[in-house]
């Protein structure tokens, strides 16, 4: 796997003014590297500012302090027009298949719509030749290359989708939740096209999910996220095998296991609910969740350490 | 936050769309005319009366501004359908040629303010902060006023005339076009295809143009269709009340205050050009309804 | 014979649309005992909702029942009005749904709405229904209950309302309550908790739960039975152990196939082939034989029968007993 | 109590609309082309007339002074002297403005009332024959012009069957009905075309379905849970309707000759008065923004989600 770093972010942070002069904390001091050629996933629950910290990356969103650096370059030094040659290479693939196509225009201009804003074939035939083998290359079938998108599957959609995403031949794709609102079965063909159009194209993914089978499958490396801050960086298999922070424990274990001989239910479930990020807990965030907290954890802030091979956040990694 | 799309609302999507042919717009349009009889006969029948105003000198024999006083407030008869007004004139023919100045009244204002309107509905979502801020104030102050009133006053710094109404109803409509508009363009912008269109790198000009604009459409035309009548109401009531048009020009609303003293024992003179205004309302309303069907996406996909 | 909770026998529903009849549910008959958590698994669109809100009588218009008979307690409902339904709804049988932020109304106190959901089916003071309200708020688990009571939904995160819902609907104390994707919105560890909240106060009242999934994984921690469901008709019924050790009917092997395993990283994820069957033009035959891997000219021509091929195992499938 | 708060915030942002809306009256008078002032002086040829009322209205400092000192004044209540009649503005207002208060709010009463009914029970109807009657109905009050439903009211049941006096307001409060019931019509047509079309959206929503699983009857669901949540957006629709009420008061008050401020401002374009029209325009302009304020305070009340925000 390429050593390269592809992209890199340094004390990165995001906070979006919220009622009454309070601010959200989405996303607060992250460092993070993505190798070019991986797949980082990045997982948590709703809220813990996964989407935000993906869109800041690419410099979607402005980020309020920190820097992010792409194969050297720092974005967030740039102007909006000096970001344009950057902006080509990373590009975004969204959830919700019936929200992210243009409901007015044919699926031949959706994805057409980045060759021709950069001007990358010469005529319009050329650029009509050109999207439908990025049409066939996401398996969509070139009859349907003049259709608006109510008339296909969410299935089918996605992959739209996708073909519109690496028409610019991106370095970087952060995948935002791209299977959530799929079905089972349809997930399956989605994310094994993801994986095939990744070898072909030497892409590398930021691959964003609550959905921590879909995150096993797909990811080389796994990023934790709780409410703003990464709680662990590391190998997936490893991370999966076992994992040192507690909330990636709880995490694992609460995914139910489609085996009903592994019913018990002594298992230890978190109790509490997700803190909101308009006021985070002092300290660890996580410590209002934590059976293991000590006062150590209410008052200071853990910082990403090695160990083990990995990243961790956690005063008590060791013992617990 | 709601987590992601619930499954149902994949499938009922994923049932239409396999049921659905091609759809572009002329298919939508037809599948209205299939299901909206009323919006149908609404735009045959407004399109034969500007037909009639425009030919209205081939189709009537009789003058519409001197009569014959011998035939003064008559009733309606065979020779003249809507009878004749204290002049002796055809009430018909004078309909007729009162439709012009009355339908343009409906149609030019409502352009010219659906395209200030527009514009700046439009600038103000897309680009929030002050200059929505301003925009939407200065909306909310036109607003304020009474539309006739505010009309009233302009039309008497102006001075009457037919362009002066023009320009005082297209002043008063803006405001709501701005407010309908800014709504739509806040509402698209949210939507992932614009913010796909944003992590492309496409510019803010061309996303307003190819993606929020078209995406408006379907308001923006059903707010044109029932804003038509509204103007049509604002000049007629402006000349009912002497502050609109004024002879030699003639429109229905004219027409109306003048058969006012004559109410009583010749109601025809006011009532034919009142009913007319109605049934030009009646039908744009019933056309925008049409078109609104037609032109939602998430509707047709039932 | 009503030693079933709920005793469903060749239930059909469907929606009249104008472009025909849609079978959203076909011949479909099931069972659930005293305080048994019973599943209905399947993709989006197989009709597991629709036999829900059938059982409820709340179709959504042009939605109907067109067939067969629901028996809640021994009691028939098919035939009943909807003003015979209310006084069951709510009282013997409960439901709660998928969406917890747009289930409660918005602009009236959580613990009003559950008042109402007590004050109409049992005659006490609104004080006492308080107080029974506040004591259920506390007994699904939810902190300072006396401050919740007064609070409004937009004001709780999506676990706590699906609490509020659960709390509601346990209320009156119903015999059967009908839980249609209770945590598809919900993350995770939110997730585990209402599980084994539903599935605690099942056997704290011996209520019985008409569980419906997507999440092969909800369903194998919750479920004593499982149904299987595609294009409308019942697949493969069997008790969880027997379904997750080995499935006969190739559908159902092939969603077991697609969980992802978190002890092994496959190169590729198995996925069934083809898309979700239009249930306006549904082949003849099996409804599954045009994505079946083992589909032969028996299955495009004839409908299978749902049979019995071992204790409590049905499949309807020719060709089912040989995976 | 925040809801108090909530109410005098909006009290505070409602000023700059009102300063904006004398701006925009007193430029149109001034800057316009056809500047209004010139065409009044126009008409009293006498030279020492005209320079009397000129003196009388400053005209001789800049536009800004002008409108300074007219701002000014406005708060202590002085709206300048009517040319026409020779009396402060302010005092015609005063008696002229009970007219117009009596007959809008009487004609929104009634419209509101009737438009919220004919909607709910459409919308329970919903294709039946009361939904297609209640829809009729709202489509012509919609589309009939308001001077010829007062026309029509007042030949037939006035003039000939003389259930209702003619015009005027002599006897008191049976003058109002007529005028009431064409100005409302409209305003009723567009509540209950509305109404019908958010009520039934609401019934698709969740909550309904949650309503009807505990056991509420589909009219119960209505009342106790649909209606409330409908209201929210027919609010809004009833505080832009104040501004079109005020409109057709003027029709009214002409047809049926009653001396409210639509009359006053029909005899100040006659009698080219414009201290007299800009006075009466701003005072309904206040009418409205009022009506606003109110529907904003009903819309916090209905909707907690806004209250709490405040």
């Amino acid at each position: 796997m390429a050593e390269q770093i592809l992209l890199e972010a340094r004390g990165l942070v995001k906070e979006f003014p919220a009622k009454g002069r309070r601010k959200v904390h989405a996303v607060s001091d992250v460092d993070l590297t993505i190798r070019a050629g991986e797949t980082l996933a990045l997982v948590g629950e709703s809220g813990c500012g996964k989407s935000t910290l993906g869109r800041t990356l690419i410099g979607l969103i402005p980020p309020t302090a920190g820097t992010v650096t792409f194969q050297g370059v720092d974005l967030t030094a740039l102007s909006q027009r000096e970001l344009a040659p950057y902006r080509r290479q990373m590009q975004l693939i969204f959830q919700d298949p019936y929200a992210s196509l243009d409901p007015r225009m044919t699926v031949r201009d959706i994805v057409a719509e980045p060759l021709v804003t950069y001007g990358v074939c010469p005529d319009r035939a050329a650029t009509t030749q050109r999207v439908r083998e990025l049409l066939d290359a996401v398996g969509i079938p070139e009859e349907f290359l003049y259709r608006y998108p109510h008339q296909f599957s969410g299935g089918q959609r996605q992959r739209i989708g996708i073909a519109r995403a690496i028409a610019l031949r991106p370095r970087l794709i952060v995948c935002d939740e791209p299977v959530s609102a799929l079905d089972v079965s349809v997930q399956s063909q989605i994310l094994n096209l993801l994986k095939d159009l990744q070898e072909r194209f030497a892409l590398t993914y930021l691959f964003i999910s609550h959905d921590l089978s879909v995150v096993r499958f797909m990811a080389d490396r796994v990023a934790v996220m709780f409410l703003g801050r990464l709680c662990e960086i590391g190998g997936g298999a490893d991370v999966y095998a076992h994992p040192l922070h507690p909330y990636t424990r709880f995490l694992l274990e609460a995914i139910p296991r489609a085996d009903p001989r592994l019913r018990d239910d002594s298992r230890a479930i978190l109790q509490g609910e997700i803190p909101s990020p308009i006021d985070p807990p002092a300290g660890c965030r996580f410590h209002t969740r934590c059976p293991y907290a000590t006062d150590r954890c209410r008052t200071e802030t853990p910082a990403l350490r090695p160990l083990e091979d990995r990243l961790v956040a956690c005063h008590r990694a060791e013992e617990l | 936050m709601a987590l992601f799309r619930k499954k149902t609302d994949v499938i009922s999507a994923d049932l239409a769309s396999q049921i659905g042919e091609s759809e572009g717009l002329g298919v939508q349009l037809r599948r209205m005319a299939r299901k909206n009889k009323l919006a149908v006969a609404s735009a045959v029948f407004l399109a034969l009366l500007i037909l009639a105003a425009v030919f209205v000198p081939l189709l009537s024999p009789y003058d519409a501004v001197n009569g014959d006083a011998s035939i003064r407030l008559q009733a309606p008869t065979a020779a003249h359908w809507l009878g004749t007004d204290e002049m002796g004139r055809d009430v018909l023919t004078r309909l007729l040629y009162g439709a012009r100045i009355s339908l343009a009244v409906g149609v030019v204002p409502t352009l010219i303010s659906m395209v200030i309107g527009v514009a700046l509905g439009v600038v103000a979502g897309y680009a929030g902060g002050k200059t929505d801020y301003i925009i939407m104030r200065l909306a909310d102050v036109m607003l304020a006023f009474p539309s006739l009133l505010l009309a009233m006053v302009i039309m008497y710094t102006l001075g009457d005339g037919v362009m002066n109404i023009f320009l005082a109803l297209a002043l008063v409509g803006w405001a709501s076009v701005a407010r309908v508009a800014r709504s739509e363009t806040i509402s698209l912008k949210e939507t992932e295809y614009v913010q796909a269109a944003r992590s492309i790198g496409v510019s803010p000009g061309r996303i307003i143009l190819r993606h929020i604009l078209p995406n408006c459409l379907p308001a923006l035309i059903v707010l044109f269709t029932l804003n038509i009548p509204s103007a049509i109401l604002s000049e007629s009531s402006l000349s009912f009340l002497g502050v609109g048009v004024k002879l030699p020009n003639s429109s229905w609303g004219l027409m109306v205050n003048m058969g006012r003293q004559f109410l009583y024992n010749a109601p025809w003179i006011s009532l034919a050009p009142s009913a007319a205004i109605m049934l030009v309302v009646l039908s744009c309303n019933f056309l925008g309804d049409g078109l609104r069907d037609a032109l939602d996406p998430h509707l047709n996909n039932e | 014979m009503d030693e079933y909770t709920l005793k469903i026998e060749h239930l059909s529903s469907g929606f009249f649309t104008e472009r025909g009849y849609v079978p959203a549910v076909d011949d479909v008959s099931l069972t659930i005992g005293k305080g048994q958590v019973v599943g209905v698994v399947g993709e989006s669109g197989c009709g597991k909702s629709m036999i829900a809100r059938s059982v409820m009588g709340l179709l959504k218009y042009p939605g109907r029942i067109t067939g067969g008979s629901i028996a809640l307690a021994g009691r028939e409902l098919t035939g009943l009005t909807d003003r015979q339904l209310q006084p069951i709804r709510g009282r013997d049988m409960a439901m709660i749904f998928q969406e917890p932020m747009t289930s409660l109304n918005p602009v009236v106190p959580v613990g009003r709405q559950m008042r109402e959901a007590l004050l109409l089916h049992e005659d006490m003071s609104r004080a006492a229904a308080r107080e029974e309200v506040i004591r259920m708020l506390s007994h699904v688990g939810i902190s300072e209950p006396e401050k919740r009571y007064n609070a409004y939904p937009h004001e709780l995160s999506g676990g706590l309302r699906q609490r509020v819902m659960i709390a509601m609907a346990m209320i009156c104390k119903p015999k059967l309550l009908i839980a249609d994707e209770p945590t598809t919105a919900l993350d995770v560890t939110i997730e585990a908790q209402i599980l084994r909240l539903i599935r605690d106060l099942s056997r704290e009242t011996g209520m019985s739960v008409l569980l419906i999934s997507h999440n092969l994984g909800v369903i194998a921690q919750m479920c004593d039975k499982v149904y299987v469901m595609y294009a409308g008709r019942i697949v493969e019924q069997a008790d969880a152990l027997t379904l997750f050790d080995r499935c006969a009917h190739p559908y159902t092997r092939g969603l077991m196939d697609s969980v992802i395993r978190l002890d092994a990283s496959p190169r590729r994820l198995p996925a069934i082939g083809g898309v979700v069957p239009n249930l306006l033009r549904l082949p003849a035959g099996c409804a599954f034989a045009p994505r079946c891997p083992h589909a032969g000219e028996k299955c495009r021509a004839e409908r299978p029968e749902l049979d019995q091929i071992g204790p409590g195992h049905w499949c309807r499938c020719f060709e089912g007993r040989r995976s | 109590m925040s809801t108090l708060k909530s109410i005098i915030r909006r009290v505070i942002s409602s000023i700059p609309v009102l300063i904006g809306v004398v701006l925009v009256i007193y430029l149109i008078l001034r800057i316009l082309p056809g500047n209004a002032i010139l065409t009044m002086m126009g008409e009293h040829a006498r030279e020492d007339v005209v320079q009397q009322i000129s003196a009388e209205l400053g005209l001789d400092k800049p536009w800004y002074v002008q409108f300074w000192v007219y701002v000014t004044g406005l708060f202590t209540g002085d709206m300048g002297t009517s040319i026409k009649y020779h009396k402060p503005v302010s005092e015609l207002i005063a008696a002229y403005f009970p007219v117009t208060i009596k007959l809008s709010v009487m004609a929104a009463l009634v419209a509101w009332a009737v438009g919220i009914l004919c909607g709910v029970i459409s919308a329970m109807r919903k294709d039946r024959l009361a939904d297609r009657l209640g829809m009729g109905f709202s489509l012509l009050g919609i589309s009939v012009p308001v001077f010829m439903t007062a026309m029509v009211l007042q030949y037939l049941l006035a003039y000939k069957l003389k259930w209702f006096p003619i015009q005027g307001t002599k006897e008191g409060l049976v003058c109002y009905v007529l005028p009431a019931i064409a100005l409302g019509w409209s305003s009723a047509g567009s509540v209950a075309r509305l109404t019908r079309s958010t009520l039934l959206e609401v019934m698709g929503s969740d909550y309904i379905d949650t309503a009807r699983a505990k056991g509420r009857s589909v009219p119960g669901a209505v009342v106790f849970h649909a209606l409330r949540n409908a209201m929210i957006p027919v609010i809004t629709v009833m505080a832009i309707q104040i501004s079109s009420l005020l409109s057709g008061a003027v029709i009214t008050e002409t047809i049926f000759s009653l001396p409210g401020i639509g009359r006053l401002c029909i005899d100040a374009i006659s009698g080219r008065d414009v201290p007299l029209l800009q006075g009466s325009v701003i005072f309904a302009t206040v009418l409205v923004i009022a009506g606003n304020l109110v529907a904003d305070c009903l819309y916090s009340v209905l909707d907690p989600r806004i209250r709490k925000e405040g």
